[in-house]
């Protein structure tokens, strides 16, 4: 039931605007892999690329060996799952998730069988007779997962499909499709701009930016070891520190850098002697730098606002020259607003970027 | 290649090729084919002789025509203005939950799906002289009585009265389907900044609801230029042409005196007259959107 | 209701289905509808007025000869527009009522067939007709259509009022004007002593009266306005005499003002003046009503033709109805069916006379009950007076919307009588000169 | 509830005067149809006398038994409906077809038809009329019930409006059709056509008030009697007041003819309003 998704060297164009170029990725079978950036980036056009929604002007697809780009979408074994959930308004629960099956003539009775199976699947059988209008957003949601599971497809594309959703919800709905994939081993892509839901869910993220892949990887690869310094800063939140960097001197664990607003920082970064030195920046988790109590030697923040979420807090501040910084602090933490505390920082998780914005990191053993 | 189902396709036509073929033969056709006629010198059973732009010439010199345009224009000037305001007028009024305003409504409305011929019948029996409703009613008040469908200037007003009892119901339903859409929250900021009934009505009201007032007057505006039946059947144009419109001088041109080629070069003259207003429909739709 | 429209529907297919065992003429006519009164009526005597003498004639006609199918169509007055429409597609029906003064348009334009076959067929001539009847049908040497009558505009005269006004004579006769100036003095005479006006006009949403007038007395001015049958000419002496008087007549209060056909007729019925002037076909409906009691005509009604108020000559507008063939093909078993139908309505003329036209057959004037109807003495010279239009005048209906027209803005004074006559004039010569 | 301090936007908008003016005006709105009513139960020879008989007794229902007996009126009647209703069906049926298309597909010339179409909203009747009359000649087509019902088919107006009613459903909705993998015309017949119900709706009741209404299309290709729609029969008996029917009967005729289109109205009234305000806002 699951299958691989080859997609290779796609570029798609509206008329002289490329939103997508040279794009290849390969997806194993049953695995679930995330789309993530920011609007815009052409993610959701990839997904209806695969979909057959959107043609593909150059560059091919294929799914399970077999290719697909050239097929309509009802051909093509593949299930979707729209942000707006796209039920169809005047059939009911069961008509809408037996819709597809009727259409490629499966016997009434196996339609109901697997109609029915779906929703108690996806504990919605109570709605099998209502009609849409009649559905909270999230069993309209539901609906929609259980339209795309009867179809037993190759793969299932999700299109922001939690958007919709309050916070409660999603985060529960979330849950529940991490189960689904791991209960039908099927080969899912989903297309989020949400990084919460692209951590918790993917077995691989694919950040997409600008008509092209920036990085695919593993989770926390992505959060730990971002390739670029777009990536670095789209995931994670708060979004990393960046201080600009204005000389740079080689030493044993790393190199040491002149930081504006921070003086001299050693780091546990080796740097490759290609390492173009000008505008370099450097890059610094909230959770990688810390308060020092009062007397330690730091790096002075003049802080701005305490947020606190409870179990921890970011406190956000400017460094000397200016440069805003955020740092984590404990849950009761007793800095507040108006106060200059002082600020250390974990050399080895500092993140350093070129002026194109390739990141360099510390590498364990180096 | 690779294939979208948003790709052009000859099939796809297929969808709108029978309203095409109607389309052609009904509208497309005959308004070439009239525009022809117009440039002869042909009756209603043939003998088409060219003549060139002549037909145009002798209606734009006919006093006539020129009266029936007149004539329309006053009435288009005069009902429409009546049917806006009055429909405003309903449609505030009536805009409530009530059983009452719902009857009111429905009455309102109700002599929209009578037919011309029934409408005119109506009136023609409410002005006729000595035997009409408002005969009776003058007698009643000792009042002279006046020939609501033979007096100059009155024959008119009777026809307007006719029309606009007919076609409020469209106005006024246009009206109230604008009034409900505006949504209730901008009264309850409204009512937190303290408004008077007034100035809502005239800050907030009228101005959400300008474009479909805008709308419903230019929609009558092309409806009523063509007016025909009413003036037909009510009084004929009389007196003394005083309520003949364009599309009666038409009519008569071309199948009472079977002067074809006249009537179509009439035709052709109302036609640019209605694209105009239909021009300003389409100027005004479209500034709706840039708003 | 649903029943019933089924009920309907059944019924005229079962109709439909027997019309083709006989032969059906489609005929189509004005002078109103009246079904309901007169729509099983058989016995034409029991008939009145135009509408129910004409629908009894079918009725007779169709239960004299069960295999004849009458299939009536009753139009607007006049019902031109509609015949056009319908000769123009091709859907003329078979036979067609018609005034003499358009027949003109028709056969110029080929549009009927002559009937002299159709009535030689039924052993009928020509020659039973009246001079002034024929003279209506026939165009270049054929007959177009089947005389009916011959009609006029008249005084119908409400005696009881005329007693009040004192404008009785010795002789019981009214006193009525033989000249214009005589006009507004019993005018004047009769509006003091009744406080109501003296003549009860058509005045409102109407041409033809107008038109009928002014010719009537442009006639007895010696007016050759269509000298030319293609140019008309108004701007004369004659014409402004006429459209004055009448205008004089309006202003001076002694004359109705906004009465419209039926209103006319029903207000002199009602004793709103003194004179209605009006057509014949009104005679029958008005001496019916004076023969019965309790109203304004009770025992005192007569009638006259329009007077002599000029020093030409005494000449009354006259046309008439005819019964024409529209040119389309037609069967045997039709044409014969045809030929039945005219010779009925020609037999049955005197009963058409009852209406008060004069009749088309020259043997009813000598039949005793024509000569014992009414009145029929006080109008039989107009058999002579009458005269109509030369035949080569083409779209007499369209010219005499166009005259009504103007001059009834004049008359109104919305034009000054100079004006109106000027446009009548230059509007319908437009109109001949694009014939 | 403590109403008094409930606060609802309508105590804003609503105004008693107005409301109490409009409900006084409805008498304007009735007075004629209550003339009519009386009218049509009056005996027609008291009526020649005066229509002051109105308000006294004797009424009577003899008017309308005599359309029972002799009138055409059924006929003219079935003739309207059959006219009204092809002319509808014919309408949808064709402006649901294009106007699909015109939102949803593409095909060669799409834009440059639709503005051409878009025009046709322009042109009036009487721009065509005279035309139309001699065509429909050519083909002897006048006095049929198809005659009556086509020119009101090429309303451009029915083709706009389902176009943006099309445009209006989202595309979301064919895009999950055609991963079920629904052919085009299904997507078009069970997925949208269904949605477009209120549109259907509208157009409908527009185009049946239209067709119901018609009078000079009617006046010259139905010159038949057979053929007359109720309209033109009522006009055709309705001249000449006095030498015919009589004002009674006229009205009775009027009255019974319109019995039906107000029964409709007054069972469906509230689909109609809805639907005729409903086409205003899309």
């Amino acid at each position: 039931m699951s299958a691989a998704i080859q997609i290779n060297d796609v570029t798609k164009r509206y008329g002289a605007l490329t939103v997508l170029e040279n794009i290849d990725l390969e997806i194993a079978p049953g695995e679930f892999v995330v789309f993530l950036g920011p609007s815009g980036c052409g993610k959701s056009t990839l997904l209806r690329m695969i979909a057959g929604l959107e043609a593909v002007d150059s560059g091919t697809i294929s799914l399970g060996g077999d290719r697909i780009d050239t097929l309509p979408p009802g051909k093509r074994g593949v299930a979707m799952v729209f942000q707006s959930y796209a039920l169809y308004p005047h059939m009911t629960v069961s008509q809408n998730m037996g819709f597809g099956l009727q259409n490629i003539g499966v016997a009434p009775r196996d339609i109901d069988r697997r109609v029915k199976a779906a929703a108690e699947t996806l504990e919605i059988a109570h709605l099998l007779d209502r009609k849409p209008a009649k559905l909270s957003g999230g069993q309209r949601q539901r609906v929609a997962i259980g339209r795309a599971i009867v179809k037993e497809p190759q793969a299932f594309l999700f299109d922001e499909p939690l958007s919709n959703l309050d916070a409660a919800l999603r985060g529960r709905t979330r849950l529940e499709l991490a189960q689904l994939h791991q209960r039908l081993g099927a080969t899912m892509i989903f297309v989020t701009h949400d990084q919460v839901e692209a951590m918790t869910l993917a077995d691989r993220i694919v950040i997409l930016n600008e008509r092209r892949i920036e990085q695919m990887g593993a989770p926390m690869e992505i959060y730990q070891r971002p390739a670029t310094k777009f990536v670095a800063q789209f995931v994670g939140t708060p979004a990393m520190s960046f201080l600009p960097v204005s000389g740079i001197e080689d030493g044993a664990r790393g190199v040491t850098l002149d930081v504006a607003g921070a003086g001299r920082v050693e780091t546990g970064v080796h740097l490759p002697a290609t390492f173009a030195r000008e505008n370099a920046s450097l890059g610094i988790r909230a959770e990688d730098a810390k308060v020092l109590t009062p007397g330690e030697d730091g790096v002075p923040l003049r802080v701005k606002v305490v947020e606190r979420l409870g179990d921890r807090a970011f406190i956000y501040g400017t460094l000397s020259d200016g440069t805003d910084f955020v740092v984590e602090d404990a849950g009761r933490s007793t800095v507040a607003a108006g106060q200059e505390v002082r600020i250390g920082f974990d050399p080895d998780a500092l993140h350093i970027f070129d002026s194109a914005g390739r990141a360099y990191h510390h590498t364990e053993g180096a | 290649m690779a294939e979208s189902y948003r790709r052009s396709r000859w099939s796809h036509a297929l969808f709108v090729v029978p309203y095409l073929i109607v389309f052609l033969t009904l509208l497309v056709f005959p308004l070439f084919w009239g525009m022809w006629l117009s440039l002869n010198k042909v009756d209603l059973f043939g003998g088409a002789e060219f003549v060139g732009l002549r037909q145009y010439a002798r209606v734009l010199s006919d006093p006539v025509f020129h009266q029936a345009v007149r004539n329309t224009v006053i009435f288009v000037a005069v009902s429409v203005p009546v049917l806006v305001g009055l429909g405003l007028f309903l449609a505030l009024a009536l805009n409530r939950k009530t059983r009452g305003a719902a009857f009111l409504r429905g009455l309102y409305f109700s002599s929209t799906i009578l037919s011309v011929t029934i409408v005119t019948l109506i009136w023609r029996i409410v002005f006729i002289p000595n035997d009409g409703l408002m005969a009776l009613i003058f007698a009643g008040l000792g009042w002279e009585p006046i020939g609501f469908l033979s007096t100059k200037g009155w024959s008119l007003f009777s026809v307007g009265v006719a029309t606009v009892w007919w076609c409020i119901g469209l106005p006024m339903m246009l009206l109230l389907a604008a009034l409900q859409q505006i949504p209730a929250d901008l009264y309850e900021a409204a009512a937190l900044d303290n408004a008077s009934k007034g100035r809502i009505l005239t800050r907030i009201t009228l101005p959400s609801i300008k474009p479909t007032i805008m709308l419903v007057a230019v929609i009558q505006i092309v409806m009523q230029f063509q007016l025909f039946g009413q003036a037909l059947l009510m009084t004929n144009g009389g007196p003394a042409g005083t309520s003949r419109p364009i599309v009666m001088y038409i009519y008569e041109t071309a199948f009472i005196r079977w002067d074809v080629g006249l009537g179509a070069a009439a035709s052709e003259i109302l036609f640019v007259i209605i694209l105009c207003a239909a021009m300003l429909q389409y100027w005004i739709s479209t500034r709706k959107e840039e708003v | 209701m649903k029943r019933l429209l089924i009920g309907t529907a059944l019924a005229s297919i079962a109709c439909a289905g027997m019309a083709g065992a006989e032969t059906t003429i489609e005929l189509q006519r004005f002078f109103g509808a009246c079904d309901a009164d007169f729509g099983n009526v058989t016995d034409v005597s029991q008939a009145v007025g135009e509408c129910g003498i004409i629908t009894a004639l079918v009725n007779k006609f169709e239960a004299d000869n069960p295999d004849i199918d009458v299939n009536v169509t009753t139009v607007e007055w006049p019902g031109y527009d509609q015949l056009n429409a319908q000769l123009a597609s091709r859907a003329a029906p078979d036979v067609v009522s018609m005034h003499y003064s358009v027949i003109s348009d028709y056969q110029t334009r080929g549009l009927l067939d002559p009937i002299d076959d159709v009535l030689a067929a039924q052993g009928m001539s020509a020659d039973v007709f009246t001079d002034a009847s024929l003279a209506g049908v026939t165009k270049e040497g054929a007959t177009y259509g089947l005389p009916f009558d011959n009609w006029t505009m008249l005084f119908h005269v409400n005696m009881n009022m005329m007693q009040e006004a004192g404008l009785v004579g010795d002789d019981g006769a009214p006193i009525l004007p033989a000249s214009v100036e005589e006009l507004y003095e019993q005018g004047m005479q009769f509006k003091e002593a009744t406080g109501k006006p003296y003549l009860v006009q058509i005045l409102a949403n109407e041409t033809a009266a107008y038109t009928r007038i002014l010719y009537t007395f442009l006639q007895q001015q010696n007016a050759d306005f269509f000298a030319d049958p293609t140019a008309i000419k108004l701007t004369t002496p004659e014409a402004t005499n006429v459209v004055e008087m009448l205008k004089k007549i309006y202003d001076e209060g002694l004359t109705t003002t906004d009465m419209d056909y039926p209103a006319a007729v029903s207000g002199f019925s009602n004793g709103a003046g003194g004179i209605a002037v009006n057509g014949t076909w009104l005679i029958g409906d008005y001496t019916a009503q004076s023969e019965a009691e309790g109203n304004a005509l009770s025992g005192g009604y007569t009638v006259y033709p329009l007077p002599q108020l000029f020093e030409g000559r005494d000449s009354t507008y006259a046309d008439g109805h005819g019964w024409v063939l529209p040119k389309k093909d037609r069967s045997e078993e039709q044409l014969e069916a045809i030929g039945k139908l005219f010779k009925f309505l020609a037999e049955n003329d005197f009963h058409w006379a009852r209406t008060g036209h004069l009749p088309a057959v020259k043997a009813v004037f000598e039949m005793e009950e024509f000569q014992s109807l009414p009145h029929r003495d006080n109008i039989a010279e107009i058999a002579q007076t009458g005269q109509s239009l030369p035949p080569e005048v083409l779209r007499q209906f369209a010219i005499q919307d166009i005259l009504g027209e103007e001059i009834a803005a004049a008359v109104h004074g919305d034009k000054s009588v100079e004006d109106a006559l000027a446009t009548a004039e230059k509007r319908v010569n437009d109109l001949l000169a694009n014939i | 509830m403590a109403d008094r301090s409930a606060f609802s936007p309508e105590s804003l908008t609503e105004n008693r005067l107005l409301y109490w003016i409009a409900a006084g005006l409805a008498v304007v709105m009735l007075a004629p149809v209550i003339w009519i009513v009386g009218l049509s139960l009056k005996n027609n020879q008291e009526l020649m006398l005066g229509t002051e008989a109105v308000f006294r007794a004797p009424y009577t229902l003899k008017n309308y038994a005599d359309i029972f007996v002799n009138s055409q009126v059924f006929g003219w009647f079935l003739n309207s409906m059959i006219v009204a209703v092809g002319q509808t069906l014919g309408v949808l049926t064709l402006c649901s077809l294009a106007g699909y298309a015109f939102a949803r597909l593409e095909f060669p010339f799409r834009r440059t038809i639709f503005i051409l179409v878009l025009f046709g909203l322009a042109v009036p009747e009487q721009a065509v009329i005279i035309a139309r009359h001699q065509m429909f000649n050519w083909f002897g087509l006048h006095n049929t019930h198809i005659a009556l019902m086509l020119p009101g088919m090429s309303s451009a107006f029915g083709v706009f409006l389902m176009t943006q009613f099309f445009r209006a459903i989202p595309r979301e909705i064919d895009e999950a059709a055609m991963l079920d993998n629904t052919s085009q015309f299904r997507i078009f017949w069970k997925v949208l056509l269904p949605l477009t119900m209120p549109a259907q709706a509208t157009l409908g009741i527009f185009t049946f008030l239209l067709a119901w209404n018609d009078y000079w299309w009617p006046l010259i290709s139905a010159t038949k009697k057979e053929m007359f729609t109720l309209t033109i029969g009522i006009a055709s008996s309705q001249t000449n007041f006095a030498q015919s029917e009589g004002l009674g009967f006229l009205s009775a005729q009027a009255i019974f003819a319109s019995l039906p289109v107000v029964i409709v109205y007054i069972f469906f009234q509230r689909h109609i309003v809805t639907a005729v305000s409903g086409g205003a806002v899309k």
